[in-house]
């Protein structure tokens, strides 16, 4: 069982789908929720079992796929990935289980449990070619659900973004396949294997351009400015279900992918484009918000703050020290709760008014004071208030690029300020004032389905911003060794200063632990 | 005593969670009540841990772990020493008044339980501000109150200005945070620690440029918490909010939070003497800034928020100048005259249907004969007269002022006294004395509630005897702030000033009650006048944030949306979609499904092909004579 | 005078040429059979092809297995020449056709079929494919490509409508003129060097260091055009959007694999050993026509409102992307050329057999084409298994992991890189993404579009029969389950390629 | 320039593979067209023919003879695709044949 | 000399011949000078000693080939003027011209490679006939045979496209329709 925990849990789904088109479409809700129950303790037991005290792979499973050409089917999860699955399994689980009527149902819960498994499959995938192949996977079911269930726009939407990430993505795999050759050229053996490519020191000019390639197919998935406007798109006309999982864990892809591929495999280039991507992300956090402050449809301002949120993830990850990925990592999940909830919550609304347009509400707190609450709570954490979710993530995150930059730091720093103004002035719009619409009067406050969905989150909300100990250690161990291994890896002086060493950090450390 | 301190801390987080459970519900008054004691028991809590500190020991706890990486480590960690047992006593005493006030004044209020929910979240949020043994624990209760005075200062979330306040205010402070967060992190980088003691004892081998920008940023974050210049605009817009708020937040702890910051940090600012100075002299302007903004205006709530906004500058000039012990001092006296005062003017709106106008009022003395007592009392002690607690508290600062050789400070702070004392008692003669002007608006004003007034008399209690406290005060706080004692060196000069100052005061509560004891009518000359142009619109700074930065902020998002995302990054992304669709469009022609076409295709394919090779090979077959060419002209 | 020869029946080899006479054996009897006992079943002479063919099948493996043990086996005169290309093409080219010929079995009744002769062609055709392959003599490699290309047009026309008699035309006509392309190349390099055999041809280039180059890319430039018309370069293409519109689905799909490989072994044969020899030019064309191969038939696509033509111009694109291969012409390369077309092969059938299924004997209200794309609106709706597996061939070809196409792509992409032809490796990539969006068109107006045009789903499922089915499944199962295959693959083909010297 | 040699021949060849495409290319008559191929194929054989004779090469004129083994059937199959196709439209105009396109 | 003034003479010949066939209007000329040409052409075989060669052009082109045209031409109904509407005709020459030029330019210079090595010489002291009859059924056998196959397959397409049961299309027949066109056909067969 634990030697293949990681199988199980990237196909329990996929075959569960499978059997799902057998499921009459009455029951096949209640079948998606019970499999995404398992799979959501089964993601638990993982977490049960994983052992925090190692930095390294855990459950790694090895079976040589293509021997000849070096791919292997090579899974393995650190403290960084462990997390961001289990909240794949929990979006799933929870998204399903708070599906109301809608029609094709069958067809978007087997798609789901299908979404499932490449979500999984790419936080789990250490082989690089495994890791495209769920990547790529990925984009299918969620094809289809911006697609079949979106609103009008919905066929642009889906095409723009499958074909944006799609674009992107094979750019990156020509640098995975270039990587893989240079690997071939210092060993004689092909090896996709992305543990085997950490131990590749590369000359500088051989990592800015693997970099840009991996890059590109990063940036578009983040998304970074300025390939970001598939997502407006995407998240406008995605059912809820759909723009939950893109904002919790699909969009998490690509900054995972920085930190698993682009820091570690070419340190000196993380270091050399520092600069210029610190200024695309403070470009993401102030731009985008300012243009999410414009908009007059509330899933849009969500959709925006999105990107601008992760502007902070993508600036702590290139903070290159253990304070700013951590950071980072915890941002993901941050975020991944907060902005999942946001959707969900004006899924909601959009359920009871087939509207989105914040002109068309106002004075909803009163109306649908629950509502208001859990939606404030979550705006709140949005916004990054203290012991609610994003703060610890924002907060490790600047503290870690403070160390890099003041002035950069500074103005991405705005981001807590740009955030408060769109978020609260929408707020303001949709939940204050008058009921001025005779049609909001009589709108029914959340219901135990959607409560279902939405108090889970909210407790997690706080729990992790209150006590973000038991993400933080295993993130931190995991994020420490990725630190050393860039330190070892740089060769540029550039490289070698930006990257701190950890060596004398150990010893501040247990200083500490006796001043304790 | 950790027990009492996870009491002191927790019981109005407890409150909160009890009054939230029944947020959407209608009102019960079990939870006003509930709520009140557990309050009580709060205070009780500091009360004995004020007694334990006052024996010259502190506590201080760990309770976990929050964020551990890399090289940081911030615990929950709590500490209760001289200076936050001083906040501590401060805020559970006023608000548990407030608490108490709040069931009377709230009583008809649909949002009941709501109001108390929030309010006990404040005055946790405040607990942990003031309690917390590391930055971050500041932060979070800093971001907190930002919270809950946002939730109450939009509490009556149907009214847009309300709502456009508590944004304000929230925002506002937001800009300030960010000014704090880099603090934080300037500290964190240069000292490795975010807890107080650590950090402040490595600070002294920092040179003096960190130790300036880690005071500049700190103090960008008390600016905004406590509305000092250029971003004050929010406190005077925040009263919006119901008036035992006001009291509460806006006078007596929030605002304070900015003070208390810069007594916190005293270590640092010790150090960077020109900061201090910058900070007196900021908080000696905004006195008077504040002070003149006060004259003139015709909202009882918003004057008293000038009012407390000119005292926070009182109390900075203090903190900016080292008498940190003085600046504390004040700051407690202040929070409980100027609490008292505002719950005075609750009592008075809530007579008058919520009528904020003091012209509109007159001769209520009758009427409201103990609220008037009140704020009579809290006025003149606002306004320092002996023996009363402002008398104490101001005093002092202003001998700081003199002493320490800053006379244009101590000039500016002295006519900001005779002001202070000039437009409480305009307020306390329109609203009080003279005709009964509110007649003609039908109003029936009566008396509050009995135990309302009744649990505003230990505030009252307390402006007049604050003062006496001074002296042992002094003992206990200065055993963790600078002990300096501000004494002019000759007697002659002392008393002379205390009794001009008290003259002054005196003279200017005279002019005040001359002149608006009998208010008739208004006076439209003086209300033509510049200098009245000036302070009504507050100096014109809220007109300037409004066209100059917020207006140009909407239209730039709106740009940057309209123009720049769906115009030029989206419209660039489609076009190159387009273009290929496009070349498509246009070339397929090419496929004519005529045979002849076909066949060209095919030949002019081959007849390129064939120039290319040709051109190849004559370039190949005459290399040597084309690069003899080539180098002849000169390539 | 004239003088006996003797020559001993062992250096001959016959045995060389024991895999393509199956199929011309094949075709005699069936012919004969026809002779004797007229009015026989359909479905007997698809049995009595599959038989022959995968008898020829089974010698190919038989000549593996000697190949494996001897190496390349030059036979009878050094006329046939049976190395790993040789022996890589004919698998490709017999395994095809085995997968192919089944698509014969409609329910419906198609003109073609009604033919004896229609299968005997179709075995002639296999055979002319095995000759091309299986010789480095342009002569030979001549005579063949013209037998199977006769067999071919005629096989086109014989669907007898007027599209088909229109497809069968064009590509006869053009094919003419490329044959007149290749005798004059041809002539061109047997003028150069007296030979017309590649091998001595490559020998007599290095043996006087290219000296005459001017000539040389003459006779290059008309076998290019002439191979480049067989494999569908741009400008050579322009026959394969008509040809594959006007030809039945089946036959398109055939046309889409068989022919090309041929084309392409011919190719490699053919321009290997220049481009190892340096000639710039070669390179830089070879590269220009394939990217422009690439891009301008992806482009094309995009605008396509049928199917099958859209998958025409996908095929041309594909060629230009395997031609890649042979610019590159690495061993890594020139394999995944082979693993590629392999793949391409079971993604294909797939394509083009749920086109074969869905094919109707008259236009539906509104349709202007067979298959045209709002033909297949809502398919999703009406029979969701079909779309399914529609989308999945499409998803394949789109390059999707981890579905066939991707691992030839990869590695593909992957010999570009390691030569050195990042820019190269670069665009490929890119003409996959544009690629995409066609072959997503199709899946959204299969999944997200509501039904155009009111028909059941018998419509779609109109022509098929079990045979079908079990090809689709066939197919199906080949294009998900190919990770599986890869690696097997890869060393197969690479120990056949890199023994041949390529 | 009297001595004739195998350029002349080259070239005559090309001449008249030239004349060949041209009338591949300008003829509508689908049976003209054909003659042009006819064409293109016969000016390749003079080609071999001269190479082989310069040579002493047998090679050059067995390529010319499959060659026109392969105009000949082509010649057939070409004929059989004509009265096919004119069977059912009574016409061999090559503009007639357009239906696909795009 | 002679050789000179032959090659000249039959180069304009065949030039002029075939020019007629690609240009003229009138498709009997196209035809006579196409056979024209191809006589011409199989001078230049005897010319360059490729005797059999010339005779099978004579026979296969001249005889079978522009036979079958001449059948082609009466079944088409083309012996009237043509009526062409010529494309571009610009574009056409240009090509044509163009192509010739680009291969002439590089054939004016001679072949230099001196590694020329016969595959199959010219046995001294045979005919052509028979040295060809050597070559062709030794070396180039396989071929020869695939040659005979390679007819065998353009005389059935032949046949086949060209024969009566072309004439109903069974793939535009409805099912029904073919049920009932096979039952007639039976009474006939009866």
């Amino acid at each position: 069982m634990l030697d293949h925990i990681l199988s199980l849990l990237i196909f329990f789904p996929a075959i569960a789908a499978i059997m799902g088109f057998v499921v009459h479409k009455e029951s096949a809700k209640a079948f998606g929720v019970a499999v995404s129950v398992i799979e959501f303790v089964i993601s638990l037991y993982l977490w049960f079992a994983f052992d925090t005290n190692v930095s390294g792979m855990q459950f790694m499973e090895n079976i040589s796929v293509v021997p000849a050409f070096g791919i292997n089917y090579l899974v393995g999860i650190d403290g960084i990935s462990l997390f961001i699955i289990i909240m794949a399994s929990f979006f799933t689980m929870i998204g399903i289980a708070s599906l109301g009527d809608m029609k094709k149902i069958k067809n978007l819960v087997i798609t789901l449990l299908f979404l499932q498994m490449t979500m999984v499959g790419v936080f789990a995938a250490l082989d690089a070619i495994l890791f495209y192949v769920f990547w790529e996977l990925s984009l299918v079911p969620m094809l289809y659900i911006i697609g079949a269930w979106g609103g009008p726009l919905r066929i642009y939407a889906s095409v723009k973004f499958f074909l944006y990430t799609f674009t992107g993505s094979l750019v990156m795999l020509v640098g995975m396949l270039f990587m893989a050759f240079l690997y071939n050229q210092a060993t004689g053996v092909w090896s996709f294997s992305i543990l085997e490519w950490y131990r590749l020191i590369l000359p500088l000019n051989y990592q800015l351009w693997l970099f840009a390639a991996f890059f590109i197919g990063f940036a578009i998935k983040v998304p970074m400015f300025p390939f970001h406007t598939w997502l407006p798109y995407a998240h406008g006309q995605a059912p809820t279900i759909g723009s939950v999982i893109l904002a919790a864990v699909l969009l998490k892809m690509g900054t995972y992918a920085f930190i698993r591929f682009s820091l570690p495999m070419f340190p000196d280039a993380a270091a050399f484009f520092m600069f210029p991507i610190a200024v695309i992300a403070i470009i993401m956090i102030i731009y985008t918000a300012m243009v999410a402050y414009a908009q007059e449809d509330i899933k849009q301002v969500v959709a925006y703050s999105s990107i601008s949120h992760m502007g902070v993830i993508i600036l702590g990850t290139f903070a290159l020290n253990v304070e700013g990925i951590t950071g980072s990592v915890f941002l993901m999940i941050g975020h991944g709760i907060v902005s999942g909830a946001l959707f969900f919550l004006v899924g909601v609304i959009y359920d009871r008014r087939h509207t989105k347009m914040m002109s068309e509400f106002g004075g909803l707190a009163s109306v649908m004071p629950r509502y208001a609450t859990i939606f404030g709570i979550m705006m709140m954490a949005s916004v990054g208030l203290p012991l609610l979710v994003n703060f610890v993530g924002e907060f490790l995150s600047l503290l870690g690029f403070y160390n890099q930059s003041h002035i950069a730091t500074l103005l991405a720093g705005t981001a807590i300020i740009v955030g408060a103004i769109y978020m609260l002035s929408s707020y303001k719009r949709a939940f204050f004032g008058e009921v001025t619409n005779e049609a909001n009067r009589k709108l029914p406050d959340v219901n135990s389905r959607e409560l279902l969905a939405l108090i889970p989150l909210t407790i997690i909300a706080v729990w992790l911003g209150v006590y973000p100990k038991p993400l933080l250690d295993p993130i931190n161990s995991s994020v420490k060794s990725v630190v050393m291994l860039m330190h070892e890896k740089a060769i540029t002086p550039e490289g070698k200063s930006r990257i701190p060493s950890l060596e004398n950090k150990v010893t501040t450390q247990t200083s500490e632990a006796e001043v304790k | 005593m950790e027990l009492y301190l996870y009491i002191a801390l927790f019981s109005p987080l407890v409150g909160a969670l009890f009054a939230g459970l029944f947020g959407a519900s209608p009102k019960t008054l079990l939870t006003g009540v509930v709520n009140s004691s557990l309050l009580f028991a709060s205070f009780l809590s500091s009360a004995v841990l004020l007694g334990y500190v006052l024996n010259g020991q502190t506590v201080h706890v760990e309770m976990m772990e929050w964020m551990a990486t890399g090289n940081l480590y911030i615990p929950f960690g709590f500490v209760v020493d001289q200076v936050s047992v001083t906040m501590m006593m401060v805020v559970t005493t006023v608000s548990t008044v407030v608490h108490v006030y709040s069931i009377g004044y709230m009583d008809h209020d649909k949002g009941f339980n709501r109001f108390f929910s929030y309010l006990s979240a404040f005055v946790f949020s405040m607990m942990v501000l003031v309690m917390s043994d590391n930055f971050a624990g500041l932060f979070i209760g800093w971001e907190g109150v930002g919270l809950c005075s946002w939730l109450l200062i939009g509490f009556w979330y149907h009214k847009e200005s309300a709502t456009w306040a508590a944004n304000e205010a929230f925002i506002m402070n937001r800009i300030a945070d960010l000014g704090m967060l880099i603090g934080i992190f300037l500290v964190y980088w240069n000292t490795g620690s975010l807890q107080y003691d650590k950090a402040f004892a490595v600070m002294p081998t920092l040179d003096n440029m960190t130790l300036t920008y880690i005071g500049v940023f700190l103090f960008i974050g008390a600016m905004g918490k406590s509305a000092q210049f250029p971003l004050h605009t929010w406190l005077a817009d925040a009263m919006e909010g119901p008036t035992p708020v006001s009291a509460l937040i806006h006078a007596a702890t929030m605002v304070t939070a900015g003070v208390y910051l810069v007594v916190r940090a005293n270590p640092l600012y010790h150090m960077i003497p020109e900061m201090g100075l910058f900070i007196a002299s900021l908080g000696a302007f905004v006195a008077m800034f504040a002070a003149t903004m006060a004259l003139v205006n015709r909202d009882m709530k918003r004057i008293i928020a000038y009012s407390t906004l000119s005292q926070l500058g009182y109390m900075f000039v203090a903190a900016g100048l080292g008498a940190y012990w003085v600046a504390l001092f004040h700051l407690m006296a202040h929070a409980f005259f100027k609490a008292l005062l505002f719950l005075g003017a609750g009592n008075v709106m809530h007579a008058m249907d919520d009528e904020l106008d003091p012209f509109k009022m007159g001769g209520l003395r009758k009427s409201m004969k103990w609220t008037f007592i009140m704020m009579t009392l809290a006025s003149v002690a606002l306004a320092g007269i002996y023996p009363l607690a402002g008398f104490f508290s101001k005093d002092a600062i202003l001998e700081v002022g003199f002493v320490e050789h800053h006379y244009v400070i101590y000039t500016v702070l002295l006519l900001t006294a005779g002001l202070t004392a000039f437009y409480s008692f305009r307020l306390v003669a329109l609203i009080f004395h003279g005709e009964e002007r509110y007649k003609v608006f039908g109003f029936h004003p009566h008396e509050a509630y009995k135990f309302v007034l009744i649990a505003m008399s230990p505030l009252a209690l307390l402006a007049v005897i604050a003062g006496s406290f001074k002296s042992t005060y002094f003992e206990m706080v200065t055993k963790i702030l600078p002990n300096t004692e501000y004494h002019i060196h000759s007697e002659v000069t002392e008393w002379t000033m205390i009794i001009g100052t008290q003259l002054f005061v005196i003279l200017a509560i005279f002019f005040a009650y001359k002149k608006y004891i009998n208010f008739k009518g208004e006076n439209k000359e003086f209300e033509k006048r510049l200098v009245y142009k000036v302070l009504i619109n507050q100096y014109y700074v809220p007109y300037f944030y409004e066209e100059y930065i917020t207006k140009p902020y909407r239209e730039l998002s709106t740009i940057f949306w309209k123009k720049v995302d769906l115009k030029v990054v989206d419209a660039t992304v489609d076009c190159i979609a387009n273009g290929i669709y496009k070349a498509g469009e246009n070339t397929r022609d090419m496929q004519n499904g005529s045979l002849s076409s076909m066949l060209r295709w095919m030949v002019a394919g081959t007849v390129i092909l064939l120039s290319l090779a040709v051109a190849f090979g004559l370039a190949v077959r005459y290399a040597d004579e084309i690069s003899a060419v080539l180098s002849g002209l000169g390539a | 005078m004239l003088s006996h020869v003797n020559i001993s029946l062992e250096s001959l080899n016959i045995a060389t040429l024991v895999p393509m006479l199956i199929p011309i054996v094949g075709a005699l009897f069936i012919l004969v059979l026809d002779l004797f006992k007229k009015d026989q079943r359909k479905s007997m002479y698809v049995m009595l092809s599959l038989l022959f063919v995968m008898l020829d099948f089974g010698s190919l493996i038989d000549s593996s297995i000697d190949f494996n043990t001897n190496g390349t086996i030059l036979g009878y005169f050094d006329m046939m020449l049976v190395d790993g290309l040789a022996l890589l093409g004919q698998f490709i080219i017999v395994g095809a056709s085995i997968l192919f010929i089944p698509l014969a079995l409609t329910s419906k009744r198609f003109h073609e079929f009604s033919y004896p002769e229609f299968f005997a062609l179709f075995l002639f055709m296999i055979s002319g494919f095995q000759f091309m392959v299986a010789t480095d003599n342009l002569i030979l490699i001549f005579i063949g490509l013209e037998m199977a290309s006769l067999a071919l047009y005629t096989l086109i026309a014989l669907h007898n409508r007027s599209k088909s008699f229109e497809a069968a035309v064009k590509y006869f006509t053009m094919g003419a003129l490329a044959a007149g392309f290749f005798a004059f190349g041809s002539m061109v390099l047997y003028a150069l060097t007296g030979s017309v055999e590649i091998h001595q041809m490559a020998a007599v280039f290095n043996a006087d260091e290219f000296a005459n180059l001017p000539f040389i890319l003459v006779g290059v430039v008309f076998l290019l055009a002439a191979l480049g018309f067989k494999v569908s370069l741009v400008p050579f293409h322009t026959w394969a959007p008509d040809v594959y519109e006007g030809a039945s689905a089946s036959m398109a799909g055939y046309m889409s694999i068989v022919p090309k490989i041929a084309g392409f072994v011919v190719v490699m044969r053919m321009f290997e050993f220049l481009i190892h020899s340096g000639v710039v030019w070669l390179n830089v064309v070879l590269y220009a026509i394939v990217i422009v191969t690439m891009t301008a038939a992806n482009i094309w696509a995009l605008v396509q409102s049928d199917v099958k033509r859209m998958l025409a111009y996908s095929s041309i694109s594909h060629a230009g992307f395997v031609m890649a291969a042979i610019l590159i012409g690495t061993t890594q390369a020139n394999s995944a050329l082979f693993l590629y077309w392999i793949l391409f092969t079971f993604t294909n059938l797939g394509a083009f057999s749920m086109l074969w299924i869905s094919r109707q004997k008259n236009l539906a209200a509104g349709q202007s084409s067979d298959h045209s794309y709002n033909k297949f609106a809502g398919l999703i709706k009406v029979a969701p298994i079909s779309a399914t597996i529609m989308a999945l061939f499409m998803l394949s070809l789109a390059g999707l992991p981890p579905f066939a196409l991707f691992w030839g792509k990869i590695y593909m992409i992957s010999a570009a890189v390691s030569s050195g032809y990042v820019v190269l490796a670069l665009i490929m990539a890119l003409n996959s993404a544009i690629a995409g969006y066609y072959y997503l068109k199709l899946i959204i107006y299969m999944f997200m579009k509501e039904p155009e045009i009111d028909i059941e789903s018998k419509v779609y499922t109109m022509n098929s029969s079990v045979s079908l089915r079990t090809i689709i499944g066939i197919a199906a199962v080949g294009t998900v389950f190919a990770s599986i295959v890869v690696n097997p693959l890869i060393e197969f083909i690479t120990a056949f390629v890199y023994n041949s010297g390529y | 320039m009297m001595e004739i040699g195998l350029t002349h021949y080259l070239v005559l060849s090309t001449v008249l593979f030239s004349i060949g495409l041209l009338g591949v290319m300008r003829r509508k008559n689908l049976l003209m067209l054909f003659f042009a191929t006819e064409i293109l194929l016969n000016a390749v054989n003079v080609g071999f023919a001269a190479i082989s004779h310069y040579y002493n090469d047998l090679t050059g004129q067995m390529f010319a003879f499959f060659i026109i083994a392969i105009a000949a059937s082509e010649v057939a199959v070409g004929l059989g695709l004509l009265i096919a196709w004119y069977k059912r439209h009574g016409n061999i105009n090559l503009d007639a044949m357009s239906s696909m396109r795009g | 000399m002679f050789e000179a003034i032959a090659f000249y003479l039959f180069s304009i010949l065949t030039a002029v011949m075939f020019y007629i066939t690609v240009t003229t209007k009138q498709a009997l000329f196209a035809l006579t000078a196409l056979a024209a040409g191809m006589i011409f052409i199989s001078a230049f075989f005897f010319i360059l000693g490729a005797d059999f060669l010339g005779v099978v052009q004579i026979i296969v082109y001249t005889g079978a080939v522009m036979a079958l045209y001449a059948f082609g031409m009466m079944f088409f109904d083309t012996t009237r003027e043509l009526k062409e509407r010529s494309g571009s005709p610009l574009i056409t020459a240009g090509l044509s011209i163009l192509s010739a030029v680009f291969v002439v330019l590089i054939f004016v210079a001679p072949i230099v490679s001196t590694k020329i090595q016969v595959t199959a010489p010219l046995i001294a002291g045979t005919t052509n006939s028979q040295s060809i009859g050597m070559v062709l059924f030794t070396k180039y056998l396989v071929p020869f045979e695939l040659a005979a196959v390679m007819l065998l397959v353009a005389m059935i397409a032949g046949i086949v496209l060209a024969g009566k049961k072309m004439d109903r299309s069974l793939t535009l027949m409805a099912e029904e329709e073919i049920m009932i066109a096979e039952e007639a056909n039976r009474k006939v067969l009866l």
